[in-house]
């Protein structure tokens, strides 16, 4: 008896560490979540003030939902970032966050989140490599979305054709998700 | 058809061994008979599978209900730990000899860290439950064919000139990784 | 009086020698050797004669002043594993990426192993995987044929593999097949692919040669080959826009030389014939597989390599078919 | 054969208590004190004798036909395994939900055991031993 | 003619048959003869005479010891001149009788007439009493007491008696020369052994680099149950297994006897014997030696007395070439490679083969780079080069799974290696403790 | 958020129970508890795991030390007293001591006393030359120097001689653990008493042959003469199929033996010159 | 036990990956770049010496026979409050780690377990013992981590060594195998040296 008494209490001690610990960092932890995802937004829609993560919109494409944050600078609507994703990766899934001006053109890109090989897929990140500036200002109505192998528009990574055609698919669908949305 | 890639997916193109690093002490250090390998998997299986199933069952209808997913790692392995005892404890009383003979036959299944890896893995993937089960039988094979292999490969080195600065553990990685090297060509088949 | 040399029978013995034998094989290459040379020029001899070089001289040192033991870096095995690891490298490879190739078949694929007989993997497949995986930039740009005097400044495009792959993402195999190398070509090797694999037809007089010295038997080869050829003969049937004909398949890449040459290196592959024929089949599967589902558009390097790791296996459980039903005798 | 080393730890009458670890080679590991939880074991088994005299503390090879080892993994996991599976994908299929069906799937192994259990006598006069001394 | 041959592995060294063809010579007596007293395959004979004794030819000088032995006849007339142990072909020094010769003294009963006696009236009983009266073992190399080979054992039915006239072996012409010359009365001697054994049907199996011997043999046994096939050459064709497959398709069980197909195997110069013993009352007291290599000025075939002194054969066969680095007691497969020449001739000694010094050598081991050929010319399907790793690590356990004990030591294996790789020695001494771990096991 | 709390604390209280009978239940069926001692034992003994104890491994042997009741039969070789002293302090009990030994090799046969008339050339193994044949010298019962006694040392203690082509024991490396012994197919070699400073007298030949034809092969031999055997004050030396032998135990070093062989078969080493008179020098054992 | 001996068994002896082949693992996945070996060693270190110092402390109190499941329960909830932790305040470093941060678990309990049941240590020695481990875990993680951050991307911390191609093998699966491979040769190599 004394021995379940002994675990019933180590058990509630852990239980009641790990609770307190989960009810102090839930807070940090909601807050990273979100501090990620301003930061991608802070990249392709720059100037906010508002907070976009509160203004979402949500759409079901490809069997996958796909979000969309509005980002304003006072009651301006400075463009949406359209949260989007591909599973035709090298490695898997990419996420990325692409923000649309008013018109449709794309301000920039960043990558939120994948698994391609570092030193090849992942120079699609900005800033590994010049890959992602191709987009910049361009609307995807007639910069043709895929890689010039494939009698696009888009110069692909070298080697890394791959991912480039991820990337492409993912921003394709945000574009996608971010027409229908208008 | 989806089953089937998943465990194909499993087995050759992300090995739970060669690919997702889960289960290597025993695969390191276990594996050099081929037939104690091939019973290894079969072990194996079984309490990946029971596991995966009943962590699943566990999570879905406590943890997630009641917002303690974040309690997933200590659950699991409270879970995973004492029920491999317990199909040990029921083999030893259902037949002791029948469990004497696995004691011969098979190491321990020290593979905690596999067991418990896919466990987790299944919930991170979103799977349901089938999808989980497949999954662990597909992580269970790849550890099999991982743990086979290699076995074979010992059984042959063990007859061969190895250096001696070579043998044992160090020639095992770099076996290893040479298999890691050639199972890299089945990127992308699924 | 004549002090007699005393040992156990036999007491004669066959003139085959394991420098012999691999003299035969390198005599074998030589034909391959010439077409590349012809396609590709100055790029293919620097590149084998410093993968030869690197291999040699990395036996020699690594058993010399690390393993201390009798160098045998003149028993050509290490002369074939230079000359392989080359022919599965582009011709415009820069020179140091191949002596990095050199150590890892060399130092990883065979002395880490102790040397030859032991290893279990293809050293020359172990070094063109390392570099392929470390240097996939460069391990994809092929040169053109007919470059004469350009070494790594050759004008690269895509193998006919490679068209293959990429195409189909948007055209379907009809649309691709006039723009690969014709038939011809294929045979004779004037196609963009690794220095030695392009010639079929030459690679095919090597594996003769070797079949007339009783070097190679037919199981190894002959199995990829068919195991190839149905494969995605029953593909192409099956959808003839998705999926390349037999003939493309057994022309391209480094199934040639993947085939004759590197699976049925002796150390690494299996002992009885029935162990070969399952060992050429494995080869063969897997290799469509890659080629037609996965990722990379080439798989004969790593299906030789995975079926090297399972030749152990084949070895323990493929066994000769003994002389005798058994009795049990009390 | 599998052998596996064990020590004889007493003898009544024709029966031997042999001692064997459960990991050969774990005896001499220098990593044995921290080898994973609750894993270390030390097994016991029971073989008859015959023939040659033993002597407790003797170290001894405990061997078993190859078959049988895979017979005993068989029985203990794999079949139940396969019913686990059977039944688990049986319900899917028929649309039980998941919660329902995996407590299904789990629940059937145990008449699987209990069959086993019925049968002990059966399994357990399959399952013999042999030892021999060590050299 | 459609050639038939054994089915798996087997090797074709180079034959160098160069005293084929050779009529036989019979060789003057030497001075002394040491006969030893293990002659054959299973308990020494006991010796019954003692120093100083006068024995005849052909009188029993060591008695059968047991059931698998048997008797051992003086070859000469003379006086005893020591009973001792005295070095051998087997590299030891084992007991034996020395016998200075003095004239030609026989024993009478033995028929030494030409007559040839086609026809035997005795029964299989009195036959194999005879048989192990005379002497007579395997005259095929292994030297097994005829006499217990043609004891069918109960339960087993033989059907046919194969005549080994295979001589695979290179160099080797004895077998040769007897079916040449002694046509008849090897035939004769079928006739005795397949009386001995009760079987009705008798196959002759010659392989085809001895046209000659085929078509001779051909002719004599015309009109009778006695087949006679030609083989196509190819080593070890000789040993009864691969004999029996090649000639019937049937494969003696592993750790079988070809008894257990029902066939028992005799050898020629065997069936020579066992005439000259059945129908002429002669012991085994002489055989036909090939005595041969390259360098020797005249290769013969020689009838010498058993106990000749190996020296004196060679001597007579033009003296010991001076780059003679080995000497081989059989032929290169499977003799025995000779310490020295004062060892006699025995039972066994089908040649003596001379190896020059730039062919006696091993070449240098080399790893075993895994070619397969050991694999591929195994002709009982075993895989040698596993069999020596394991050999060498003492695994003798796994060896016996791997049923090493079915090695009959031909030698193919390590004829073929390129490593140059002692595989048969190792395989030997394989079977040799696994031979032992077996008896112990079975002690228990 | 309290209610978190409340729902971890219920959850896990409720697992983390029944996982604990579970594994409770485990704790007591398979009882993990392993003698500490064992540990210590063996971290006392010498780790070669060379078997020379009898055990296949130190681990094995530890187990049995802590567990016999007798400790009649059981000594590590290789630690020698020392060791089998410090486990029975650390197990309190007290230990049996045993003379340390010492591997000789029982033959002399230099190819200077033993001419080679022939050469091997089979695989370099004595097994397999003693399979073959009596060897390179006449003697059937001489070193083969094929070396398999040095291959199966685990400890380097012993090495060919290239000159005498003879096998020689470094006495300080020697453990006795008696794997050479069993290595040798000619049973050459035998496991002495060692005497201080590495002292020994020993007949170094095995021949059984009759005595000229042991001589014939090799100078050296013992021919059986059983002169020594009559000069041995303390009944050392016994004779057996035409051989002599001392026994290790009973020689007291006295050292009368050794002049009277007529073919010098007697060693007698480590010994200071020797004086006019022979004084039986006092036999004492190493520690 | 002298404290100092206690604490560096572990950094070297019984370095848990060069010496005892425990927790390989994480020692495998983690290892792409140094800093990721260096904050999973250090997490685990955390672990283990926390939960080292609460068994200890409560060693007289739980009975033998549940000081299993107590003892994962302990782990486990540290486990979890570095996971909760590392989630809130290093997100990136979380990602990188993944998996790998639950199967601390295993490693710990398997690490710690000697001390666990050698109870007859003290408090203040079983941290020692923890800390030593975990340390000597954590520098063997960060030199893999070194090791193949330098072959594979030229890179030592982060900071980029050289330009152009490296070995990116190294930082693939098969490149841990073989570093990890090599770096035990070493390993056995200086032994020999020093033996
Ligand atoms: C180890 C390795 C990792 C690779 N990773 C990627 C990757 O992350 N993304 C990608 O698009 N290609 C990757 N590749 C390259 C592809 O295999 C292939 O070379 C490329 O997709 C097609 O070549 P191309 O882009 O030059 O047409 C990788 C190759 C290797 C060997
Ligand atoms: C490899 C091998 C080759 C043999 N070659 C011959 C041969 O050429 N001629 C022969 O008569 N016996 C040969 N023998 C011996 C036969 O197997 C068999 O012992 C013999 O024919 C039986 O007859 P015997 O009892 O009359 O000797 C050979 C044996 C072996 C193992
Ligand atoms: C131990 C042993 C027992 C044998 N017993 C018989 C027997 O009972 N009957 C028989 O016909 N031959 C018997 N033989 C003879 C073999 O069939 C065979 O002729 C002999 O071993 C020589 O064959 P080889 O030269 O091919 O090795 C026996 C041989 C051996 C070695
Ligand atoms: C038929 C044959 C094929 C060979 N193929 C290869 C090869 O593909 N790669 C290689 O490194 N060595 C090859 N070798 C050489 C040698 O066997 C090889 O280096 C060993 O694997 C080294 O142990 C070959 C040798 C032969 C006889
Ligand atoms: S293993 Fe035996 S039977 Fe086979 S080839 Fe070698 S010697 Fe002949
Ligand atoms: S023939 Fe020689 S090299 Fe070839 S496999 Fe056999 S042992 Fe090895
Ligand atoms: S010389 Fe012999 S007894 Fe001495 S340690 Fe070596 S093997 Fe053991
Ligand atoms: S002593 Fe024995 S084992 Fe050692 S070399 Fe001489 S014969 Fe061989
Ligand atoms: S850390 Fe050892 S199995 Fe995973």
């Amino acid at each position: 008896m004394s021995m379940l008494a002994t675990l019933f209490v180590v058990t509630l001690v852990a239980a009641a560490l790990m609770g307190s610990v989960y009810a102090l960092t839930k807070e940090p932890i909601r807050l990273a979540e979100l501090k990620k995802k301003n930061e991608a937004i802070q990249v392709v829609v720059p100037g906010f003030d508002n907070e976009p993560s509160t203004e979402v919109r949500r759409l079901f494409i490809d069997g996958d939902s796909i979000f969309l944050y509005t980002a304003r600078k006072g009651d301006e609507v400075l463009g949406t970032a359209v949260e989007t994703f591909t599973n035709e990766g090298f490695s898997g899934e990419i996420k990325l966050m692409v923000g649309f001006a008013l018109d449709g053109t794309i301000i920039d890109i960043a990558v939120v989140k994948h698994a391609e090989t570092p030193g090849l897929g992942d120079k699609m990140v900005k800033g590994k490599s010049d890959f992602s500036v191709q987009f910049m200002g361009k609307d995807p109505n007639n910069f043709k979305l895929a890689v010039k192998k494939d009698r696009g528009d888009v110069d692909a990574i070298t080697a890394s054709t791959i991912t480039s055609r991820a990337y492409c698919d993912a921003v394709k669908r945000a574009h996608r998700a971010w027409t229908e949305a208008q | 058809m989806e089953y089937v890639i998943i465990i194909i997916a499993a087995v050759f193109v992300s090995n739970i061994v060669l690919n997702q690093f889960l289960g290597i002490c025993p695969f390191i250090v276990v594996s050099s008979k081929v037939e104690t390998a091939i019973g290894m998997t079969g072990a194996v299986t079984f309490v990946m599978v029971i596991s995966t199933l009943v962590t699943y069952l566990i999570y879905q209808s406590v943890l997630v209900p009641l917002e303690l997913v974040y309690m997933r790692t200590i659950t699991f392995i409270l879970v995973i730990a004492s029920l491999v005892q317990l199909v040990e404890i029921i083999l030893k009383k259902i037949s002791p000899p029948l469990y004497q003979a696995l004691g011969i036959f098979l190491p321990l299944i020290t593979t905690n860290c596999a067991v418990l890896g896919v466990a987790v893995l299944a919930v991170q993937k979103d799977f349901n439950l089938l999808e989980s089960t497949v999954f662990a039988i597909g992580n269970a094979l790849g550890f099999g064919l991982a743990l086979i292999t290699f076995s074979g490969i010992r059984e042959q080195l063990d007859l061969l000139k190895v250096p001696a600065r070579m043998k044992g553990v160090p020639i095992a990685f770099i076996v290893a990784g040479l298999m890691a090297l050639a199972f890299m060509g089945f990127a992308g088949i699924v | 009086m004549n002090k007699f040399i005393v040992s156990p029978s036999p007491h004669t013995y066959t003139d085959e020698s394991v420098p012999k034998l691999m003299y035969g094989v390198i005599i074998s290459l030589l034909p391959a050797l010439a077409v590349s040379v012809w396609f590709f020029g100055i790029g293919m001899i620097v590149v084998t004669s410093v993968s030869i070089a690197s291999c040699i001289l990395f036996e020699y040192l690594i058993q010399r002043y690390m393993m201390k033991v009798k160098p045998s870096h003149l028993d050509g095995s290490a002369l074939i594993t230079g000359l392989l690891l080359a022919f599965c490298l582009p011709a415009n490879i820069p020179f140091w990426m191949v002596m990095i190739g050199a150590l890892a078949a060399v130092g990883i694929g065979k002395m880490t192993f102790g040397g030859l007989g032991n290893n279990i993997f293809n050293p020359a497949l172990v070094g063109r995987v390392f570099l392929f995986i470390s240097f996939p930039v460069a391990m994809t740009a092929w040169p053109e044929a007919g470059q004469w005097m350009q070494y790594t400044d050759a004008v690269t495009g895509a193998t006919p593999l490679g068209m293959m792959k990429e195409g189909l993402a948007f055209k379907t195999v009809g649309e691709i097949m006039p723009e690969v190398p014709s038939f011809l070509h294929l045979l004779s090797g004037k196609m963009m692919g690794s220095s030695g694999e392009v010639s079929a037809l030459a690679l095919l007089v090597g594996m003769l040669y070797m079949m007339y010295r009783k070097i190679i038997s037919w199981h190894i080869p002959v199995s990829i080959l068919a195991t190839v050829f149905v494969f995605t003969g029953v593909l192409w049937l099956a959808n003839p826009d998705r999926f390349a004909d037999p003939l493309f398949h057994l022309l391209t890449g480094g199934l040639m030389l993947g085939a004759i040459f590197m699976a049925t290196d002796y150390v690494t592959s299996p002992m009885t014939h029935k162990g070969m024929i399952i060992y050429g089949v494995g080869i063969g599967v897997v290799t469509v597989l890659i080629r037609t589902f996965g990722a990379y558009p080439e798989g004969v390097q790593f299906a030789i390599l995975i079926f090297n790791g399972f030749t152990p296996l084949i070895n323990k459980f493929v066994k000769p078919k003994r002389f005798g039903k058994e009795v049990s005798r009390g | 054969m599998i052998e596996h080393a064990g020590i004889i730890d007493r003898i009544e009458g024709d029966m031997a208590h042999v001692k064997i670890h459960s990991v050969s080679g774990c005896a001499s590991c220098h990593a044995k004190g921290v080898c994973s939880a609750a894993d270390q074991e030390e097994k016991y088994l029971d073989v008859v004798l015959k023939g040659a005299a033993y002597a407790p503390g003797e170290a001894v090879q405990v061997q078993v036909a190859k078959h049988l080892g895979f017979q005993a993994v068989a029985l203990g996991y794999v079949y139940p395994f396969l019913l686990l599976m059977a039944v688990l994908i049986a319900f899917t299929a028929a649309g039980t939900p998941e919660l329902r069906a995996g407590s299904y799937a789990l629940l059937s192994i145990v008449p699987y055991y209990l069959v086993l259990f019925l049968l002990r006598k059966r399994i357990g006069s399959a399952f013999t031993f042999s030892i021999k001394k060590t050299n | 003619m459609n050639l038939k041959t054994f089915s798996r592995g087997g090797v074709h060294p180079p034959e160098h048959k160069l005293s084929s063809g050779l009529a036989i010579e019979e060789l003057p007596l030497p001075e002394v003869v040491v006969i030893p007293v293990s002659q054959h395959l299973g308990a020494p004979a006991k010796v019954i005479v003692d120093r100083g004794d006068q024995v005849k030819i052909g009188q029993v000088i060591a008695q059968s010891e047991g059931f698998v032995s048997t008797n051992i006849h003086s070859s000469v007339s003379g006086k005893v001149l020591k009973v001792d142990k005295f070095m051998d072909s087997s590299g030891y020094r084992k007991m034996a009788v020395q016998i200075q010769v003095e004239g030609e003294d026989w024993e009478e009963t033995i028929d030494r007439t030409d007559d040839l006696v086609r026809n035997t009236v005795l029964k299989s009983e009195a036959i194999r009493k005879k048989i192990l009266e005379a002497g007579i073992v395997g005259l095929g190399g292994a030297t097994f007491p005829t006499h217990v080979k043609l004891m069918v054992p109960k339960g087993k039915i033989a059907e046919y008696l194969i005549i080994n006239g295979v001589e695979c072996e290179p160099y080797l012409t004895a077998d040769h020369a007897l079916m040449m010359q002694r046509t008849e009365e090897v035939f004769a001697g079928i006739l005795v052994l397949m009386k001995g054994l009760g079987v009705e049907k008798a196959i002759v199996g010659i392989e085809n680099n001895k046209p000659d011997a085929i078509l001779k043999m051909k002719q004599v046994a015309k009109g009778s149950k006695v087949q006679v096939q030609g083989l196509k050459v190819k080593y070890p064709q000789g040993g009864e297994k691969q004999l029996v497959q090649a000639l019937l398709k049937r494969e003696v069980p592993s750790g079988g006897l070809p008894i257990d197909v029902g066939v028992v195997v005799f050898n020629v110069g065997t069936a020579l014997a066992a005439y000259d013993a059945v129908n002429k009352n002669r012991p085994l007291i002489d055989r036909v030696v090939t005595v041969t290599g390259k360098s020797l000025e005249k290769p013969s075939n020689f009838l010498v007395r058993i106990g000749t002194p190996v020296s004196y054969l060679v001597e007579k066969a033009g003296g010991l070439p001076g780059d003679t680095a080995k000497v081989i007691n059989g032929g290169p497969m499977m003799g025995k490679a000779l310490s020295t020449l004062d060892v006699p001739v025995v039972k066994g000694s089908s040649g003596i083969l001379l190896i020059s010094e730039a062919e006696a050598r091993r070449k240098e081991v080399l790893p075993c780079i895994r070619c397969t050929k050991c694999v591929t010319v195994c002709p009982m399907g075993l895989e040698p080069y596993l069999m020596m790793s394991l050999s060498e690590k003492a695994r003798y356990e796994r060896m016996e799974s791997e049923k090493v004990l079915d090695c009959i030591e031909c030698g193919s294996c390590s004829y073929t290696c390129p490593s140059s790789r002692p595989l048969l020695d190792y395989i030997r001494l394989g079977k040799a403790e696994v031979g032992k771990i077996m008896r112990a096991r079975k002690a228990v | 958020m309290s209610q978190i709390i409340i729902y971890t604390i219920i959850t896990l209280v409720a697992i983390g129970s029944a996982a604990a009978i579970i594994l409770y239940f485990v704790a007591q069926k398979f009882n993990v508890y392993e003698d500490p001692r064992i540990d210590e034992v063996e971290a006392v003994l010498p780790a070669a795991n060379c078997g020379g104890c009898g055990f296949p491994g130190c681990r094995n042997f530890a187990e049995t030390l802590v567990k016999s009741e007798s400790w009649e039969d059981l000594f590590c070789p290789v630690g020698g007293n020392e060791t089998m002293a410090s486990v029975a302090t650390l197990l309190g009990r007290e230990a049996i001591e045993q003379a340390p030994r010492v591997a000789v090799i029982r033959c002399n046969g230099t190819p200077e006393f033993r001419p080679r008339f022939n050469e091997y050339d089979g695989a370099p193994t004595c097994a397999i030359a003693h399979s073959l044949y009596s060897g390179e010298g006449g003697c059937p019962h001489g070193c083969l120097g094929e070396g398999d006694c040095v291959v199966v040392c685990a400890f380097d203690a012993i090495h060919m001689d290239p000159v005498t082509d003879l096998p020689v024991v470094v006495d300080d490396k020697c453990t006795a653990c008696g794997a050479c012994v069993d290595a040798c197919p000619r049973n050459i070699i035998e496991l002495r008493k060692k005497n201080k400073k590495d002292r020994k007298i020993y007949v170094s030949c095995i021949n059984e042959e009759k005595g000229a034809v042991a001589k014939k092969n090799c100078s050296v031999a013992c021919i059986g003469c059983s002169k020594c055997f009559k000069v041995c004050p303390y009944e050392a030396i016994t004779m057996e199929n035409n051989l002599a032998f001392i026994d290790s135990d009973k020689c007291k070093l006295c050292r009368k033996c050794a002049p009277e062989c007529p073919t010098d078969s007697i060693l007698e080493l480590h010994f200071p010159p020797k004086k006019e008179i022979t004084e039986p020098v006092e036999a004492e054992v190493s520690e | 036990m002298n404290q100092w001996k206690n604490f560096s068994k572990g950094l070297i002896k019984e370095n848990a990956v060069f010496a005892l082949f425990l927790g390989l693992c994480p020692t495998l996945g983690v290892t792409t770049s140094a800093i990721n070996g260096l904050a999973m060693g250090l997490a685990t270190t955390f672990v283990l010496a926390m939960s080292n110092l609460v068994v200890s402390l409560v060693k007289n109190v739980i009975p033998d026979k549940v000081r299993i499941p107590a003892f994962i329960v302990i782990i486990a909830s540290f486990v979890t409050v570095v996971e909760l932790v590392m989630k809130g305040y290093v997100p990136a470093l979380f990602d990188a780690l993944g998996l790998f941060i639950p199967l601390i678990v295993v490693n710990c309990v398997v690490l710690g377990r000697a001390e666990a049941f050698a109870s007859k240590n003290t408090v203040w020695s079983s941290i020692v013992d923890g800390l030593g481990m975990g340390i000597g875990f954590t520098l063997s993680l960060t030199v893999l981590g070194a090791v193949r951050e330098l072959l594979g991307s030229g890179a030592f911390f982060g900071m980029k060594l050289i330009s152009g191609d490296a070995l990116l093998l190294f930082i693939l699966p098969p490149g841990a195998f073989l570093a990890l491979g090599y770096l035990l040769v070493l390993v056995n190599m200086l032994k020999e040296k020093t033996a």
